[in-house]
């Protein structure tokens, strides 16, 4: 009796091992520099408790790389993988197994493995990124395109932008009232470019600040933009012919703290009170609580960011208030640099085809066909 | 050539970062992380700049009697105790000069760095926060006035949003019957921002995105150079 | 502008009264229970007593005036249902918060016995590492809880290997790592419940995985939402208190706004009269 | 001792409280006060932040560590000391490098940035079938979501005049972006008031214990 239970004991065992199937498949990861190996197995039969992948390579010693549950799966090795090694991956099905001789007592066992190779590559493109590379091109060459047909002389017409024409009215005013103008570009560093966007605004204004002789002051939060703001109002005043009437100290730094430094400029604010304010640049929260000191205090406020979450706080508390691409067309807009103009031209440019491939992404999406949504979407 | 030079060399950075997105293969694949890393150590010396510019400037403003130059002399001094706490004892996390300071925590209760932190920094940085907390209702009061389209469109969604967000708009439209239920105030509010305000933020994001690859690429070309000082 | 407008310190003044009377005497204003919030209350309903159950805190004080009621009135509710709490916080700064709710639902609750009833495994870096890891063994992550003391000598511990012994994941979380990293190995890969708490402005981007592979069940989003939840436990308390605030501050805004047009059309009645 | 310093800790956060709060009522020594800390204090915080946390770890830890890994530092390294040449009048044009470089950087990798996600991923979320929807509500949002935003775009439209039925779309896009502003202030309004609970629980509980 005991001897037969043993054989179907063994029968079953070795039948199961029969159905049991264990599947491992290891190829180079695409596009990136050779630093992964994606592996996809695939498990069907008895129950297991979990799969172990193991991996060595030059002939050397198994070493684990880790474990699943789950029966089928992708996973992508990324320790340490050296590119144009070739790895031999070896995955090994773990079972509690009944012991033939003792029933009742489980033990835990490979009831099957399988083995796959691969060597890892570097890429020298990654084909994941080829509608960025085409959109950006296209951009790259209506830009282009007018910036050098501006340059040959073609006339660009530009729309009114009205928080720009504000300006001349705010220095006015200010010369006018004998009190200074306020400017903040932003409270981010030199890493973003709404800050330069801003900074590239402040030289037009420390211009026209000079050519009237009304203080500008100009508290920053970053060093670095301290240093180049500097640069920029003092190379204004060069130029309007005024270098005498530049003060190194008209544009200083406060802290790197967001609150700190709104803090000390409402400060500036209630004391020196300005008569027009200009906030152009990057801004989180602190945006509204500038914007509503800056018109207690009954100054002319222009404000301009493309912080959307921002926005409705400058548009609600200021005077005039720059939308998002519109601080960025502001020194085209104040230059009439024929450069600049073309490029902003080329911007528009790109804006329509953008939105012909809008619509016609709606359009196919509505028609139930989705290539040109697939080949837009980035990994 | 004291222009030019870091033009040129502002071109052929911005190119090879423009490119080296698209290429994996080492070194270009690192290039990208690695310059942000370097941005941290400029900015870092940088940091020495900004706090000279703040010493200079106060200590003239108390060398020559500014208005109220009395309150500068409390500005360098918080500075100064700040650095000097956080230099000889450190941090939560940092050892100081002079190591853990740790008879100076057994008095009181953490390092003197911490505390001021702790018990004044962040006070004064949560409050001025909450100030937004006012500001937002005197902004509104001023500037939701329904005077053009533009003006009524902006109070109506504003104020249907507002009272979504609250206890009054379910007690307001909570009697809707099942069929009228989209009138409900809370699911108003909920249609305003998943529609038409995402709309909006995303043709903001879309022209502002165009703005910004706009100027990108006047700043690598060179067309665009005032950071360098005047045009 | 307007001839008379009103002096805007008087707004101030209205908001800084209407705000702090509901926190001192709670009103109770009528709250709607949401879906999200009903899902994750019957989730902790409908766990059994003595089901081991894990709670990660994954915010800092900055988030507190949000997601601090609602984690009080979660663990009173697990807590009320008699489940065994199993802490750990993914941001450094959750291990106090942790600490700050048990010493008051301890007062509370005076038979809560540490190490049998509930344990602070404290604070772990990595965020979705740690929580992988924690799919294999908890004991690989945390040999020790947040005071020092080994986790095999503590009996809730007792036969608690991995996510396998735990009935749900409840984490409240402002950022990353959070929620969602909860929910792509807590949920995705080992196939438990998880639920939790954000803050109202990171709502939108976790509101998506409610659906209905129930990557989440249900969700408290904001302050509201916390509401709801003491509302659906029978214990009002901080969020309800702040909720009343909420509907007295919106209030007293739109209020301020009607003020405001009305002077509006006075004025230029006055002026169109002359 | 400890006990003496907690509770002046909470004395000290209630006083800075109230010295912000009297700014809301007009400007005064005592919000003049408290300005200056902060501003001093922060300053000094960031200042010890940087070192500890950007400088230490990025830069000298790995170059005294393991110079031969990591000599490559010692470019940003020569940046940041040309950046310093800032304050040497002679040398002061040193510091243009590091500047152009480093804006030169942010504006390729803003270029491509900006470009995946607020201009390619916007417009790959926006390319939906407005009429695929559960129920009319969903079907009328989809349909103003995807009028909104390209209407939204034309306006931003510099290099033609707004007239005529282009006027009359910017128009429409004009309108779309002022519902969303008084959307987006009307929902941050309660994260807002929150910050202000937050403080009164602070005074309310810490404080003066009249709060739970």
């Amino acid at each position: 009796m005991m001897k037969r239970t043993l054989v179907l004991l063994l029968i079953i065992y070795t039948s199961s091992l029969l159905f049991a199937d264990l599947s491992l498949t290891a190829i180079d990861k695409p596009n990136d520099d050779g630093s992964g190996i994606i592996l996809n197995w695939q498990y069907s039969g008895e129950e297991i408790i979990e799969l172990q992948l193991f991996r060595r390579h030059d002939g050397g010693h198994y070493n684990q790389v880790t474990t699943f549950t789950e029966l089928s799966g992708k996973y992508t090795d990324t320790n340490e993988i050296e590119v144009g090694t070739e790895y031999d991956y070896k995955i090994n099905a773990i079972a509690n197994v009944e012991s033939p001789k003792n029933p009742g007592t489980f033990n835990k066992l490979i009831i099957e493995s399988a083995h796959a190779k691969a060597t890892s590559k570097a890429q020298w493109f990654n084909t994941d990124k080829i509608s960025v590379l085409i959109f950006g091109l296209i951009l790259f060459v209506s830009i282009m395109w007018f910036i050098i047909s501006a340059r040959s002389g073609k006339d660009l017409y530009i729309r009114k932008i009205a928080g720009l024409e504000s300006m001349n009215e705010s220095v006015g005013r200010a010369t006018e009232m004998g009190q200074p103008i306020l400017f903040i570009p932003g409270t981010l560093d030199l890493d973003d470019m709404q800050t330069i966007a801003g900074l590239t605004i402040l030289g037009k204004l420390a211009e026209r600040a000079a050519e009237y002789d009304t203080e500008l002051i100009v508290p920053v939060c970053r060093s670095m933009v301290l240093s180049t703001a500097k640069e920029i109002v003092k190379e204004s005043y060069l130029k309007a012919g005024r270098p005498d009437a530049f003060n190194p100290d008209s544009v200083f730094y406060l802290t790197d703290d967001q609150f700190g430094f709104v803090a000390g400029v409402d400060g500036i604010i209630v004391r020196e009170k300005p008569a027009a304010n200009f906030f152009l640049g990057a801004f989180y929260a602190e945006s509204l609580i500038l914007a509503e000191t800056g018109f207690a205090s009954g100054a002319i406020q222009t404000a301009g960011t493309a912080m959307p979450s921002q926005l409705p706080f400058f548009v609600t508390a200021c005077d005039y208030t720059l939308i998002g691409e519109e601080l960025f067309a502001a020194s085209a807009y104040l230059s009439k640099d024929p450069q600049q103009l073309g490029s902003l031209k080329g911007q528009d440019i790109g804006k329509a085809i953008f939105l012909f491939v809008l619509i016609t992404g709606i359009i196919f999406e509505i028609l139930g066909i989705s290539w040109l949504k697939d080949f837009l979407t980035i990994h | 050539m004291k222009r030019t030079l870091p033009l040129i060399l502002a071109m052929i950075t911005g190119f090879i970062v423009l490119i080296s997105d698209f290429i994996p293969h080492w070194p270009f694949g690192m290039i990208t992380s690695e310059i942000e890393k370097w941005f941290l150590i400029i900015s870092g010396f940088a940091l020495i700049l900004g706090q000279i510019n703040l010493i200079k400037v106060n200590v003239n403003k108390i060398r020559f009697k500014a208005e109220g130059w009395q309150y500068f002399i409390i500005t360098i001094a918080s500075f100064a105790i700040m650095v000097l706490f956080g230099a000889l004892w450190g941090t939560q996390s940092n050892v100081g000069l002079l190591g853990n300071g740790t008879k100076i925590v057994e008095v009181i209760g953490s390092k003197p760095f911490d505390y001021l932190f702790d018990n004044v920094y962040q006070h004064l940085q949560a409050t001025m926060f909450s100030l937004l907390a006012f500001f937002i209702a005197s902004a509104a009061y001023r500037a939701f006035i329904a005077r053009t389209p533009e003006s009524n469109l902006l109070l109506i969604a504003a104020i249907l949003v507002m009272l979504g967000n609250t206890s009054l708009g379910s007690f307001l439209t909570g009697w809707l019957p099942e069929n009228l239920d989209f009138l409900h105030l809370p699911n108003v509010s909920q249609f305003i921002m998943k529609y038409p305000t995402t709309a909006g933020q995303r043709a903001i994001m879309i022209g502002a995105g165009l703005g910004l690859i706009g100027s990108s690429l006047r700043i690598i070309l060179g067309i665009e150079r005032s950071y360098l000082g005047g045009n | 502008m307007a001839a008379k407008s009103i002096d805007r310190r008087w707004i101030y003044l209205f908001i800084f009264l209407g705000v702090a009377f509901p926190l001192i005497f709670v009103i109770g204003l009528p709250i709607e229970i949401t879906e999200n919030t009903q899902m994750a209350y019957d989730l902790i309903d409908n766990t059994p007593a003595g089901s081991h159950v894990l709670y990660s805190f994954d915010y800092d004080p900055a988030s507190m005036p949000e997601l601090h009621p609602m984690a009080k009135a979660m663990v009173r509710h697990s807590i009320e249902k008699k489940h065994k709490i199993i802490f750990t916080a993914l941001w450094p700064m959750g291990v106090q918060m942790i600490d700050d709710i048990m010493e008051q639902l301890s007062t509370e609750y005076p038979d809560l016995v540490y190490g049998e009833d509930y344990v602070n495994l404290g604070f772990k870096v990595g965020g979705i590492v740690t929580i992988q890891a924690m799919g294999k063994n908890f004991r690989s992550v945390f040999p020790t809880d947040a005071n020092g003391k080994k986790i095999d000598k503590l009996p809730i511990m007792n036969n608690i290997e991995n996510y396998n012994n735990i009935s749900y994941i409840c984490s409240f979380s402002a950022g990353a790592p959070g929620i969602k990293e909860w929910v792509q190995i807590g949920n995705d890969v080992y196939k438990r419940p998880v639920t939790g708490g954000v803050t109202g402005v990171s709502a939108p981007s976790i509101l998506p995985y409610v659906n209905e592979q129930k990557q989440l069940t249900g969700l408290l989003a904001g302050l509201k939402a916390a509401a709801e939840y003491e509302k659906l436990i029978g214990a009002p308390a901080l969020a309800t208190a702040g909720m009343d605030a909420q509907s007295l501050a919106h209030l007293i805004i739109i209020i301020f706004i009607v003020i405001g047009n009305i002077n509006y059309w006075r004025n230029k009645k006055k002026k169109g009269d002359k | 001792m400890v006990d003496f310093f907690e509770v002046l800790g909470i004395w000290l956060g209630a006083f800075f409280t109230f010295a912000i709060f009297s700014f809301l009522y007009k400007d005064n020594p005592v919000y003049k006060v408290a300005e200056q800390i902060f501003v001093g204090l922060s300053a000094g915080y960031w200042f010890i932040y940087t070192i500890f946390n950007v400088m230490i770890p990025n830069l000298l830890t790995p170059l005294s560590n393991n110079f031969s890994a990591n000599y490559i530092l010692i470019l940003p390294a020569i940046l940041g000391i040309m950046m310093l040449m800032r304050l040497v009048p002679k040398a002061e044009w040193l510091s243009r490098f590091p500047i152009a470089i480093l804006i030169a950087t942010t504006a390729g990798i803003s270029f491509l940035r900006f470009l995946k996600s607020d201009v390619i991923g916007q417009l790959n979320a926006t390319m939906i079938n407005p009429f695929a929807g559960a129920n009319w509500v969903v079907i009328v949002g989809q349909i103003l979501l995807v009028v909104g935003t390209i209407t939204g775009v034309v306006y931003f439209y510099f290099s033609k005049k707004h007239e005529g039925a282009f006027g009359v779309t910017a128009k429409i896009g004009i309108y779309f972006l002022m519902v969303s502003f008084g959307a987006a202030f009307g929902y941050t309004a309660m994260a807002r008031i929150s910050l202000l609970i937050g403080r009164l629980q602070f005074l309310l509980g810490d404080w003066l214990h009249l709060i739970k």
